[in-house]
């Protein structure tokens, strides 16, 4: 099982061990993340950018985040290309690195992404120089322009944010993993271990989980169950499983015993 | 001087950015400020002095998916 | 999560901390069985009992499980409960202990279990004092008879044998957890790890897994994941994690930004 | 001698299970056996005589799920 | 399509044109019936008997139902095969004719058959020379035994009684299909008439529907909706239709048009 | 249920009684597309246009479609918006009418539509005039945006072309479905009637069905099928049926029987 | 006279079936009766006698799935 | 003379479109034809003079899902 100690994920030419990447959203309380990190082993982490709100003190999320975890600012609450781009700027210049994960929405009901502008930012930004990771309805054909758009991954949604749905998009997402040049990354609606265990299974190469961890009741237990069964499905992608069969295929003899 | 403050047109008598953020009571530690489209890095708020109709954003990392 | 340490499995009596059951069935060679069951963490294993075959010399399959090891003897080949409650006795007398899994089938498209021989099985050799771990169609009534004749738990099949097709009777089986006052150990057709985890997140006790491992190109790898998948189904189980939700609910604040 | 050996009717010399055992060529240390539906322990095949009709089973464990 | 024509359901020696039956249980108003099976052309409905309340006077539920339609009495509050025969008998002798629709509960809450009573039931009562359709949790070795014993067609249900959840069992109900020497007609929780249509895609002979018809807004509406789907799925099985297929198959020229 | 008789679809002001659509691909003899139209009731049917092949004299499609049934020219062959506008003004002008179904493909795999190029197309047609039907992949915020570019219906895929997979992307057509202000014609990959029933029972307009009727083993029967479905999906949609119960509901008085 | 009516113990001075209907006030036209396990036909329920310890089950058809 | 047809490009001595149909052996009953991207209307095929150079599709309608 050696060839696993090699196996990494490449994000624009950062290589991670963990193939689960989580978010900051939701958590009862910002002193649950850093805790949820360490059981989960997560190195990758989405924070959001806002309007400073006078009312609330919440103080810099930033500072609950261990610095050995890479941050993944999101352009939440941008409806254009424009105001995704500009979000991504003030990301980078306010120090938090050049990951970005793009998101354009303009449905508010659904909080599904707009793939034309998401394909718009990424283009933008490529050129400036940025590792995007941009979320996406799940789509072949704008996966292939992402990649010539200058994308480090893809990452089509499971199901609507939130809902804990899982793999509502799996054929699609099925045939974008067998399609795509870019590493995918199924973000949105994962959860349940299992659902993540499946991705993986099914040729994913990271997955990335908030509010399923963040909203339930002891969210380190939950990060430490979602880095097992991404862990699960990468191995059992690797194992070479035997497929689905029609018949059913006896495991121990089937000659009758003790009959003449 | 009238300024626009995150899109609100505000009257204010603040000399520079850091002068403005303690004026609103915001903890600097925890902001990114963005004037006329520009990022502003912390050590150069003092410095920056503001001027009729300038636009300033003070923007702060939240949690988000 | 320190209840986590003292989650353990209780089958009539005796515990165990390890949730993933698995079979010696269909190696390519008994040598790989230690392995994968150091790699897995499986404390429990089954094995079958066959005339002794003059042409093919195997060797004695007890011989490659560690004494560490719990066996499972299973009464495969009975097509009544008298043949195998007669298999049960042999297998306690050759010092297999006495735990019995009782496998009675009739049916040989599908293997499918007779549950009314397997029940009249499970009372005889309840008085003769064994642990019973009854091999059974998804059945509510059935394992209400089962657990008044005295069986240990109940395994209720996915799918059937070696179809890796997982969970296919997941609504009854869900209703069988829901009322079951015994254990439920989910076996037969489990395929892969996120079928293993989905099993334990609906509340399943354990899962019996050995066709998936066993075919599968690296059997220690395969049953390592399967080791992960189980215990991350538990852990979601016992974490209290949220609801599907028919709505979308943004994980970042849906403020809009930079707007006026 | 006729005996039944696994369901089929065959002549034997053999004096003792242990024999019967040797004259099949079956490694003992891998067999359980039942002799008209007793188990017998292995220290006790010598001991064992076979007579005319004896109905007598040899097993082994296998690979099974 | 003249074939068509001849397609009739054989049950006992008795042809139906109609492979839809209905049932008399939840309806608003007992007028809906008659004009439901007017517009759904269902041949054979279902009733109960109960000790007459004198609370309620509700009338003969017979008295609604046209003659031309066969009754199915049903031995529903039975909970033993004792019962069932007893129930079976006084309905033959109150002139309802031979047929019989056995039903075994003790499982109040998911209120699914006990297959066993069933069998013994449905044994004693072929001996009578009743026309026995047995209402039984998918089984294969039970579906077996149900032929051995003299049924007429086996009745496994779709999911647990007027949940409308549909074909649940689908699995299991595509093999008992696939094995039995039994029409075999599938009862209980079918909610939509996509579900009745894909059960008899599936080579089912017959559904019984009757929740999701006398609940619905307008029973004969949604008789005549079943009806239709039946129907369709009938026909879709004998029109032989292509598989599923892994890739997609142009349906137009794919040659690309307009292009040097 | 008078009200049906009133219950018609109306695409860009043109009325229709049939909810089925169907196409002249793939038949093994053109001759077969009129018994199917009649069989069927479908009243409107999508022709292809192509170079004219000199090696095979295959006839005029157009010739083999009854004057009744209305014409839907499709644009396949075009992998931009410019080359779908080009075919479309050529099909009118060839006297095929001013309906249009847009269909541009650059993914030669799935062959899985261009959102964007189709959303192009259809701006640049609604401002010539035609009824747009454009052949989608399922996405709220593209539907939102054909219907501001003056599309008079929107066609999701159900899945892959030719694939007989049926709702694959069901989810995303329950969004569309809810949200949408056009007409929702769900188009590609329904290879059953009960598929068929399903997206009508989910609130979906109508359907296009081509390889399933043209590919079984008698077109005129499947035809009728399908007709038969979509019926049965539009009553139950209009019927106001119960929703799916998680408890078991009897449709027999629950008191025991016979019992003291 | 004591009789047991659908399970329960009741006193009564019906003569014949028929009489316990009508002093039930039950409408005989969608009636089954059973005295002691045998069902019997409405046009015997006037010659019926009851006697004493009779057990009688009156049954009438309902909607059912 | 030279022309483009269905994007091939060919010699044809045809004097008109039909003349170029017939040559090639179309059924002119099944055709849409388009001339430098303007379709024809096949009662003006004969009076359509060909010119060197002209790109000339010969559509027909086939079948298509």
């Amino acid at each position: 099982m050696s060839e696993i100690k090699e196996d990494t994920l490449n994000l624009g030419g950062v290589k991670f061990t963990s193939r689960l990447l989580t978010g900051t959203g939701k958590f009862a309380s910002k002193k649950l993340i850093a805790p949820m990190l360490k059981a989960s082993g997560s190195e990758m982490i989405t924070v959001a950018l806002r309007r400073v709100d006078p009312t609330a003190d919440e103080g810099n999320i930033l500072n609950y985040i261990p610095k050995s975890v890479t941050l993944l600012p999101n352009t939440s609450g941008a409806r254009t290309a424009e105001e995704a781009v500009r979000i991504a700027m003030i990301a980078r210049e306010a120090g938090c690195g050049k990951f970005i994960k793009i998101e354009v929405i303009t449905d508010m009901q659904y909080l599904l992404p707009d793939n034309h502008e998401t394909l718009k930012a990424t283009t933008i930004l490529a050129k400036e120089g940025f590792i995007i990771l941009p979320y996406m309805m799940p789509d072949i054909t704008v996966t292939k322009q992402l990649y010539d758009a200058g994308a480090a991954a893809v990452m089509p949604l499971g199901s609507p944010i939130g809902t804990n749905r899982g793999l509502e998009m799996k054929p699609m997402i099925k045939m974008i993993i067998e399609t795509s040049n870019l590493p995918v990354i199924v973000d949105a609606g994962i959860g349940r271990p299992s659902q993540a265990a499946e991705a993986m299974e099914m040729g994913a190469d990271a997955v990335l989980v908030n509010t399923a961890i963040a909203t339930s009741g002891d969210p380190s237990m939950a990060g430490r169950a979602f880095a097992m069964a991404v862990k699960a499905g990468r191995l059992a992608c690797l194992a070479d499983m035997a497929d689905e069969k029609q018949k059913a295929q006896a495991s121990s003899p089937l000659t009758g015993f003790l009959r003449e | 001087m009238k300024i626009k403050l995150n899109g609100k047109n505000i009257e204010s008598n603040s000399h520079n950015l850091m002068d403005l953020v303690m004026e609103k009571g915001f903890d600097p530690a925890s902001l990114v400020a963005e004037v006329n489209l520009q990022v502003i890095r912390q050590d150069a708020w003092e410095k920056l002095a503001l001027k009729d109709g300038d636009s300033i954003e003070l923007l702060s990392f939240v949690g988000g998916g």
